[in-house]
């Protein structure tokens, strides 16, 4: 991963406060674990139905029954505990997810979000992404700041077809941590050695820029 | 990571509750009855109340204690049988109360404790329960509308839990507990015993920690719980 | 206890087939209990929690936790199972409640059952019977044949709130075992002693009477 | 009394099964699959399925093979990634997918084992997944008829039960198999152990065996439920 992709994770370590319970949605999001202290106080959830995941296994030591929603052999820590699909999404729905992190093809200016489907090219389904950015307390993003092809994907409207409309509060790129407010996307940090102007010309819609110059991370 | 110690005072638990607030109580009968917590909040003296309980335990025993000393004016329930006391309120109108099908009552909570809005059902219809709800065709038949119940606080008993509130209950201890630890705002419970974090073990977990906002292990266990002698 | 209620409490064990599954209304369906051998091939279900219920205790060896729905305290049996309310009522409105049996005010000629309200009299609550009398696949009633007055309890059409309509396939008393078919109540079997003509006295709708003497219990 | 003994062989449970059935499977990825149920399934032949699965596993494993069995006309799930075998499938109209969100679609099975005929919800408003539900005004806002589901036969997978069908999971293996359990007219259960009566205590049963109707066995665990090797 690039050293830009790992102070984005690292920066998005900083979101989760502690007592937080917090969903880490597949890829780069699930990441993030990697960030927090041994002794952080967190609990961290899973779709399939855990609460309290504790570190990844390798093969050798994994238990065959034992896996996070993106299929990782995880393991449990001192409190976990196990439960059924539903019990599981009735945690998203009733609003005890503090915080959830996600993927995203597209984020819209005013926080809609778009990460499951392209028509035609990518269509596997939604998974448990609508609930999570539709009734976690707090949405955000980690996403690189430009596609492979280097399209923008903070966008005034979104092209694709939605996971959530107005859901995402922050951003966090490879280029900047950007918030979504009333009046659009919100310059908030930036990577260290990119400009506010840089972060601009890479996305599409207008973005607020702080009157000092921002912090970096 | 570690996960958050919940484990807190009774007081200072139950004095979040504000007049005005709907409180679900747990409990099916003595069983599963939060008794010091409700103790708790007859001292905390919060008033204007609406209970949300399967049943109004007997006269002198549990939510008895909160309609005897005025705390209650709607009751949202199943079955009053055992509690006369409670009848004589209602039928005098000092108190509300809305009777509800168990079963449904229990998919009411579950759904408010689910982010669900509502449930369609045709249990009651054709009889006055069903009168003044909305009604909903679904496949030519006509369902009814079941809102789903939110509280402000839920009071839950529980036999085990770890300091995460990670709790399991005991036989009929069970019943509306597990439902109410979903659905209120804040939630309190009350166990037995508190055991270290990871002697529960995480398949035997009734109610996921999560759910759980404050925890109070019950010292010694008043004779509030134990066998009624009739 | 009557004899005669004694009968009718042993004439409605009988409709237990083995491997049923079995709710017993508060009351007289109770007692049904006392009439099955100890090996017969049953579940019982009380809607507080509990399939396998066992014999009732007496209170020296009773578990404060284990009450059945009506208060008793009663006893689990190997292969017992605990549970929510939810799931408890998932049970009887999913149809797996093979039989229950309930007490009754009234049963009209096409299988309404009142038996939670007498307006002005007593109302306290219509507890689990709704579903069970709406859900179960067989509903059977046992009830005395008149009231404490001498007024019939079947009855051309109910004049009480009703718990569920159409819903009573037999009714138990301790005069005869009735049936409500298309053509309204139907004879099957006397109480030893009680002709059909005793039964149809005091029965306030049509009965059809066998063409032979029906059998006794 | 006693309870009722639900062993029986897998081939007998199966054979119950008929073309054009409803067939609900439990497991999420591996875990909670019933591997050998599905096996007899694929044995046994009945066409022109319709599965409801979280997800289709991945090429060659669980339910793939009745896919590539051609057994299955319709799909009820929620995520397809894991399988670009099935992806092809459904892109090439040889199977009709319906996706679902992850927790509706548990929410919707759970209301069909509940005798719940629909539930409410406003998860997907805005979103295609909205597109085709009947709407219903409750307070002013429109909230998506989430209709229940039911099927012939669920084939679930379990750590350990007893003779009447109590059943207990273990870990993630438990996800949608407490639901399914709940749902079809007809239950399979497949357990890795079955212990006396009375070995499974009552407050760790997660199915009652009232829900299930036939339970076999696992003589021996084959490499379908070993850990995914990536």
């Amino acid at each position: 991963m690039s050293s830009a992709k790992n102070r984005m994770i690292a920066r998005a370590a900083r979101e989760i406060a502690p007592g937080m319970v917090v969903n880490l949605g597949i890829g780069m999001p699930t990441k993030v674990v990697n960030h927090l202290a041994s002794d952080f106080p967190v609990c961290l959830h899973t779709e399939n139905g855990l609460t309290g995941i504790g570190p990844v296994l390798p093969p050798e030591r994994a238990d065959r029954n034992l896996i996070d929603a993106g299929g990782a052999y995880v393991s449990t820590i001192p409190g976990s505990a196990f439960f059924d699909s539903a019990t599981s999404f009735a945690m998203v729905r009733s609003g005890r997810l503090d915080l959830t992190m996600l993927g995203a093809f597209e984020v819209s200016a005013n926080g809609d979000l778009a990460n499951w489907k392209i028509p035609g090219k990518f269509s596997p389904g939604v998974g448990g992404g609508i609930e999570l950015a539709q009734k976690a307390r707090r949405v955000v993003v980690l996403t690189t700041h430009t596609d492979r092809a280097g399209a923008p994907k903070l966008k005034q409207q979104c092209t694709l077809p939605l996971t959530a409309c107005g859901c995402v509060a922050r951003v966090f790129t490879d280029m900047a941590v950007i918030d979504i407010t009333e009046r659009g996307f919100a310059l908030i940090e930036t990577l260290e050695g990119i400009s506010p102007g840089e972060v601009a010309n890479a996305t599409d819609a207008p973005l607020i820029l702080p009157e000092a110059p921002p912090p970096t991370f | 990571m570690k996960l958050p110690d919940k484990r807190c005072r009774i007081d200072q638990a139950i004095a979040t509750i504000r007049d005005g607030d709907t409180v679900m109580i747990g409990g099916f009968g003595v069983p599963g009855t939060p008794m010091t917590l409700i103790r708790a909040l007859v001292a905390h003296g919060a008033r204007d109340l609406t209970i949300i309980k399967n049943d109004a335990n007997e006269p002198g025993m549990g939510v008895d204690h909160l309609l005897r000393n005025g705390q209650v004016s709607r009751l949202i329930t199943t079955h009053l049988g055992l509690n006369s006391h409670a009848i004589g309120l209602m039928n005098a109108g000092d108190i509300r109360v809305e009777f509800n099908a168990q079963g449904i009552l229990a998919e009411r909570i579950r759904a408010g404790g689910s982010g669900i809005c509502a449930v369609l059902s045709d249990i009651g219809i054709g009889t006055e329960l069903a009168q003044g709800k909305q009604v909903v065709e679904m496949a030519g038949k006509p369902h009814l509308v079941e809102p789903a119940l939110r509280a402000d606080v839920a009071l839950i008993h529980a036999d085990r839990a770890d300091p995460f509130g990670n709790l399991a209950y005991v036989a009929t201890a069970r019943n509306f507990n597990p439902l109410m630890a979903m659905a209120a705002r804040c939630v309190i419970a009350e166990a037995e015993t508190v055991v270290p974090l990871g002697a529960l073990a995480a398949d035997a977990v009734h109610t996921a920690g999560v759910f759980v906002d404050h925890l109070a292990e019950l010292k010694e266990l008043s004779g509030d719980y134990a066998v009624v002698q009739r």
